[in-house]
């Protein structure tokens, strides 16, 4: 049997009156690589910041790992392998990549070899980074800055790395590039979730794919069946 | 006046002002990077002054002890400043509630320890570099050790984990929240930290001057002028403004004389505030980098 | 959208009937107890409560946090003595003089109002307002320096006429308010203290509305400064102090911030100041400085609608309404 | 329509609850007071307003150690009736103002003036309607506004003393530098709130013809005093007159000692340089200094009965050396108790009889502790309180070295510092 590493039941969740998720089931296995897409404002972002307790949940259930998350101090999460990265990269804008990718890693901090290798380790994956480890997140380029967003997601170690609009505002040839890291950190072994608007590219590289629209999830199916059907042909990838 | 006069004078209000710098560093870092207005914080500095006169020369405590158990003091104060009154976004409430917390402070002082003006007695040795250039001792031995101090500060910011993980907080709460760092818990260890550095000011500005239980309000109208032309939240910028404020209210007293002081100074404090409001030395809002 | 919608979910009931109301009830306990302390203690009451409302105006509705509003007062106080004590004008020329310098003075704290926010602006203004009061003890020739100036024996009212006439301003500074804050002019104010860039960009002229609200707050102010002299009958740069400053600030958070009620109720606080004091043995005369702190930092975090609106939410429980929350300052 | 109701309701309990309130309160002080008046035997109450809060605590305080030493040293009664103090707190003029009115509406008729005495202006001009005797220790030039029958200046005015000032530095500079007015350079350095101090000081100078070679008026809260000093070693001058406070005369004088800066002469006119706290700087900064001030407790035993036995119970009570506050206080009060001695004390209660009491006054120079007389002009001003005595810091003590009858040793004049 398939492990299931996070499993979310009939999520319910309001923010100020206005109901944001409607019963809200879905879940990741192990290694798996899941997508879900949907329009603007379907709730997509909401699920994260629920999973991750940044907004409270109302009803249902989050079970990471077997133990219930739901309403969870996010501080808590980094520890257990659970791991955002956040919409619009929202990198610390005034420290230096470095110092980014290293709070990450905020959690076994006085383990500093353990720090220095998974350092090394994003380093080999974006070079890019260590040629400018010093220089203040701010003034790096969209793609550049996910890139550390995504590095300071691995930084904690994650077992399941849970990103929000990987493609947002960035270039068409940035995005198929970090498209691609996304499936190579996925065979390595860490589990992916993937929120995206830009559907066809995303349900390309997932293994599972749900479609989520004004906070329900209206279909589920693997990224190629996805791909075929006719109302996400239409809906999102305007055809 | 000789050009000797002019160099005594200037020296004298370099090294000054370099405490001056401290003492409105730690405004600046709560205001500025904390986002917390604290108004009691001229009133801090003289409780902390009042400390250390009654630890070392009443009570007669070592030194060293007296040191560690104002530090103890002050963390502590900070601490439950920040858990209680503190614990909130509103700048307003800020200011209102510090203010309240300034009266009770100068008031307890009163209570305790008398108005009475007290005075450390500690006589300065100037030390001549010629015949006619002096400085003061105590005034070089505080002006690097404010120094020192803002440097192990920066140093404490830029390469601890605690320090890394307050800039973390006071850019983005939330994210440093899902990076597995307790923001409340880390703003609490940042004000009580600022609180340290307001007990060090406290202890330099007892060996230079006699305090009395409104001395917090000279001190904190020059964090103000300090800050204001720093730029809010610009550390290393108040340690350089504070020297220019000291420099300047020394020519103003030598060359227009001492009654234009204030009104000069506060003039040129609003005038700075409405032509460059974030500083003279900042050229944009980027205030957390500098922390 | 009208924004006095804002404002009518707050109103407790018609202010011109209710102010009317309660003044009118206030003044009739003095002819029965009428002795001197009491009615000493109702001129304070009445002087915070002109204060209330002018600080409550600039803070309360166009949302500029006044923190040295005392500067106002005393301009007032200095421009009615200095006039009556040096240069012998009568009391309407004092009156007038201290207009004149107030709005003057408030125009620049306007203007640096409508350039400045939050901190910046806060600390704009202590560094006027101490410029003001070194100058008031420099300016020995014309000020008096610490001491201050006396005004001649034949300005002396009775206490009974100060209390009438604070009564009056009182009540004049009352429905003045109520009548700004229900007016266009209020609307403008609310809708540029909850959302200036919003009012930039449906083309009002923000500098414009705060100026006008600073002149006319520390119109209000001058009144209750140039009457302050009169009952005290000397000035004293003390009238800059930060205390008055703090205490005007006391009585309206403490009473409601933005509402009609708000500096009425909150004088209550000057009244029980007044008779705490007369308990309390001098010994213990710090103490009540800090009980007064405590109270301030109290009603701060946990109520910063004010006493009136824990009044209010009762009502409203049994209405099934809940509070509009109002913060101090944006 | 409910909430308005209660609303109403509420507010209207607030306000009648608070005037009612200080409405009974007011009006039990009332039955007190007129039964203390219908006996005759009830203690006599002297009060006094002084700041016990606030920026002037400290003066406030030894104001009240003063009038408390008094009472003890008059043994609590005169003729049989028994005298108490009653104090209040007036950190600021209007807090002055309304304990003012309730002390009176309690019973009080019969004041003393407080350190600061920040509302006597006010007093002056309503004391005569309230019909209270009020003795004021206040030295405005222009405090009095007309005749008054209840408003007495017990104290000297600030006038006297300022161009006393001037006039001790003349006749020092005239008798031991051998200089003439004319030659005579003087800088004067103060602190702004002293103003009004200064004012007549330089008045004086001009109608003399001395020259003013330095005015430097430094703000209140100054604590680096390192350019005014550099600028007083620059200016070619005779003798140094200080007006300074105690958060700013310590600080000062030590400042000058760390540049190694000694002055020519130093007169110190007022309000700090005799004080004891001041000798707590070290006779290395003190000796040599003269000092202006009111009559002090440090003065020749004969000249003034009584100075010594206060000085000596007030350490003894208050664990430090009495400020010359203190004794205006205690000097206020033993005034005070002479008109109540003139008295029948069954008619004390009748301000009237005692204002005209007061009047009547005329006690010579040296009668009481503080040396000064009393005998009050049409204004009510008190002429006899124009003597000022100049000390001068000796090994540690303060040696009243000027009027001839009060001094306690001759001065040294010029000082060689070590």
């Amino acid at each position: 049997m398939i492990f299931m590493l996070l499993q979310i039941s009939s999520l319910n969740v309001t923010l100020s009156g206005l109901k944001i998720l409607q019963d809200v089931s879905l879940h990741i296995n192990e290694g798996e690589l899941v997508v879900v897409v949907g329009a603007n404002g379907a709730g997509k972002s909401t699920l994260l910041r629920t999973i991750t307790g940044l907004n409270p949940a109302e009803s249902g259930s989050i079970q990471y790992m077997g133990k219930e998350i739901a309403n969870q101090s996010p501080t808590t999460l980094p520890a257990t392998g659970l791991c955002m990265v956040p919409e619009g990269r929202q990198l610390f804008p005034e420290m230096t990549a470095k110092e980014n990718l290293l709070i990450g890693a905020y959690h076994y901090r006085k383990d500093s070899k353990r720090v220095a290798n998974n350092l090394k380790k994003v380093y080999e994956m974006f070079p890019v980074l260590e040629k400018n480890a010093d220089r203040i997140a701010s003034t790096f380029s969209g793609g550049e800055q996910q890139m550390i967003s995504i590095g300071r997601g691995l930084m904690s170690e994650p077992k399941i790395l849970m990103i929000d609009e990987l493609s947002l505002g960035l270039a068409p040839m940035v995005t198929e590039a970090l498209f691609k890291t996304i499936k190579e950190l996925n065979r390595s072994g860490i589990s992916i979730m993937l929120i995206e608007q830009n559907a066809r590219q995303a349900l390309k590289i997932a293994d599972r794919a749900y479609v989520m629209e004004s906070g329900r999830i209206v279909m589920e199916g693997s990224g190629e069946e996805l791909l075929n059907d006719d109302h996400v042909r239409v809906a999102y990838l305007g055809l | 006046m000789g050009i000797d006069t002019f160099i005594n004078i200037i020296l004298n209000g370099i090294l000054i002002g370099g405490v001056y710098g401290l003492v409105a560093s730690a405004f600046t870092f709560q205001a500025g990077a904390l986002q917390i207005v604290n108004f009691s914080y001229g009133s801090s500095t003289m409780l902390a002054m009042y400390l250390t006169f009654f630890l070392i020369k009443e009570w007669n405590i070592p030194i060293v002890f007296a040191v560690v158990i104002l530090f103890a003091l002050f963390f502590t104060i900070g601490w439950i400043m920040r858990r209680t009154i503190l614990n909130n976004t509103n700048h307003g409430t800020q200011i209102l509630t510090t203010m309240a917390v300034e009266l009770v402070i100068i008031n307890l002082v009163i209570i305790f320890f008398t108005g009475f003006p007290r005075d450390m007695a500690i006589f300065e040795k100037r030390i001549n570099i010629t015949d006619t250039i002096s400085v003061g001792l105590t005034q070089l031995i505080c002006f690097f050790l404010a120094a020192a101090v803002l440097v192990s500060f920066h140093l404490f910011l830029n390469k601890t984990w605690a320090g890394m993980s307050i800039r973390a907080v006071v850019q983005k709460k939330e994210i440093a929240n899902i990076m597995g760092i307790n923001s409340e818990r880390i703003m609490d260890l940042a004000f009580s930290i600022s609180y340290l550095i307001i007990a060090i000011a406290g202890i330099m500005l007892m060996t230079m001057f006699q305090v009395e239980p409104h001395f917090g309000n000279y001190m904190m109208t020059i964090s103000f002028l300090v800050c204001v032309t720093a730029g809010i939240g610009n550390m290393g910028g108040s340690f350089l403004s504070g020297i220019i404020i000291g420099i300047l209210s020394a020519l103003i007293t030598t060359l227009l004389g001492a009654q234009f002081h204030d009104p000069v100074l506060f003039g040129l404090f609003v005038l700075i505030l409405l032509v460059r409001p974030n500083g003279l030395f900042n050229s944009s809002k980027r205030i957390a980098r500098q922390i | 959208m009208r924004s006095d919608n804002l404002l009518r979910r707050e109103r407790l009931l018609h202010p011109l009937t209710a102010v009317s109301l309660a003044l009118v009830i206030l003044a009739a306990f003095v002819p029965i107890f009428g002795d001197r302390l009491m009615m000493n203690i109702a001129i304070m009451a009445m002087i915070y409560i002109i204060l209330g409302h002018s600080w409550n105006l600039l803070t309360g509705l166009a949302g500029m946090f006044s923190i040295t509003h005392a500067l106002f007062f005393g301009l007032g106080v200095y421009g009615m003595s200095i006039s009556v004590a040096k240069f012998h004008l009568p009391i309407i020329a004092g009156l007038l003089v201290g207009l004149l310098i107030n709005i003057v003075m408030s125009a620049i704290v306007g203007m640096i109002g409508s350039k400045l926010s939050g901190l910046y602006f806060v600390m704009a203004q202590v560094g006027l307002s101490q410029t003001i009061y070194t100058l008031s003890i420099q300016l020995f020739p014309l000020t008096g320096g610490v001491t201050g100036l006396s005004m001649p024996r034949e300005y002396l009212m009775d206490k009974s006429t100060l209390y009438w006439i604070a009564l009056i301003l009182a009540i004049l500074t009352t429905l003045a308010f109520a009548f700004i804050r229900k007016s266009r002019m209020g609307t403008m104010f609310v809708a540029l203290k909850e959302n200036p860039d919003l009012s930039l960009s449906l083309g009002s002229n923000v500098g414009k509305w705060r100026i006008m609200a600073t002149v006319m707050s520390a119109s209000m102010a001058s009144l209750a400064g140039s009457f302050y002299a009169l009952f005290m009958m000397s000035n004293n740069p003390e009238v800059f102090s930060m205390v008055i400053s703090l205490k005007i600030i006391i009585v309206v958070i403490v009473g409601g911030i933005g509402s009609v009620w708000g500096p009425i109720v909150g004088s209550s606080l000057v009244v029980m100041d007044e008779l705490i004091r007369g308990i309390m043995p001098t010994t213990m005369a710090p103490f009540s400085v800090i009980i007064y702190a405590l109270v301030l930092i109290i009603m701060a975090i946990r109520h910063p609608e004010g006493l009136i609106s824990i009044g209010r939410s009762i009502g409203l429980k049994l209405e099934g309404k809940s509070m509009k929350k109002v913060s101090i300052s944006k | 329509m409910l909430k308005k109701t209660i609303g109403t309701i509420l507010s209207t309990f607030l306000l009648a609850s608070t005037l009612a309130g200080c409405a009974s309160s007011s009006s039990s002080a009332k039955d007190e007071s007129s039964s203390s008046s219908s006996k005759g035997s009830e203690p006599f109450k002297i009060s006094m307003i002084t700041p016990l809060t606030g920026n002037n605590t400290f003066g406030g305080n030894e104001f009240k150690n003063g009038a408390e030493l008094a009472i003890e040293h008059l043994g609590g009664e005169i003729n049989g009736r028994k005298i108490e103090m009653e104090f209040a707190d007036g950190p600021d003029q209007n807090a002055t103002l309304s304990e003012f009115e309730r002390l009176y509406n309690k019973g009080s008729r019969v004041f003393v003036s407080g350190y600061g005495s920040g509302a006597d202006r006010t007093f002056a001009t309503m004391v005569d309607e309230m019909q209270v005797l009020y003795l004021s220790l206040a030295w405005d030039k222009d405090l009095i506004q007309g005749k008054s029958d209840y408003f007495y200046r017990v104290g000297a005015n600030v006038v006297d003393f300022s161009s006393g000032a001037m006039d001790q530095a003349v006749s020092v500079g005239e008798k031991y530098l051998g200089k003439d007015a004319k030659d005579l350079k003087v800088a004067v350095v103060y602190t702004s709130n002293f103003e009004h101090i200064v004012e007549p000081f330089k008045e004086r100078a001009k109608k003399l013809g001395v020259k003013l070679a330095l005015v430097e008026a430094y703000p209140n809260d100054t604590k680096d005093f390192v350019p005014i000093i550099t600028k007083l070693k620059n200016t070619d001058y005779d003798i140094l007159v200080p007006f300074q406070g105690v958060t700013d005369g310590t600080p000062f004088q030590k400042k000058m000692h760390e540049l190694k800066y000694t002055p020519p002469l130093t007169i110190g006119a007022g309000i700090y340089y005799d004080t004891p706290v001041f000798s707590n700087l070290g006779n290395d900064i003190t000796d040599g200094i003269l000092s202006q001030s009111y009559v002090t407790p440090f003065i020749n035993e004969e000249a003034a009965k009584g100075s010594k036995k206060f000085r000596e119970d007030y350490k003894k009570k208050y664990g430090h050396d009495p400020l010359t506050h203190a004794l205006q206080a205690y000097g206020i009060v033993n005034v005070l108790a002479k008109a109540l001695e003139s008295v029948d004390p069954a008619k004390w209660d009748d301000t009237k009889e005692l204002a005209a009491a007061v009047k009547k006054l005329d006690i010579d120079y040296g009668e009481l502790p503080w040396y000064w007389g009393v005998s009050f002009d049409k204004n009510n001003s008190n002429t006899k309180a124009d003597k000022f005595i100049l000390g001068q810091w000796n090994n540690g003590s303060l040696e009243t070295v000027f009027p001839d009858n009060l001094k306690t040793k001759d001065p040294i004049i010029p000082w060689e510092k070590k």
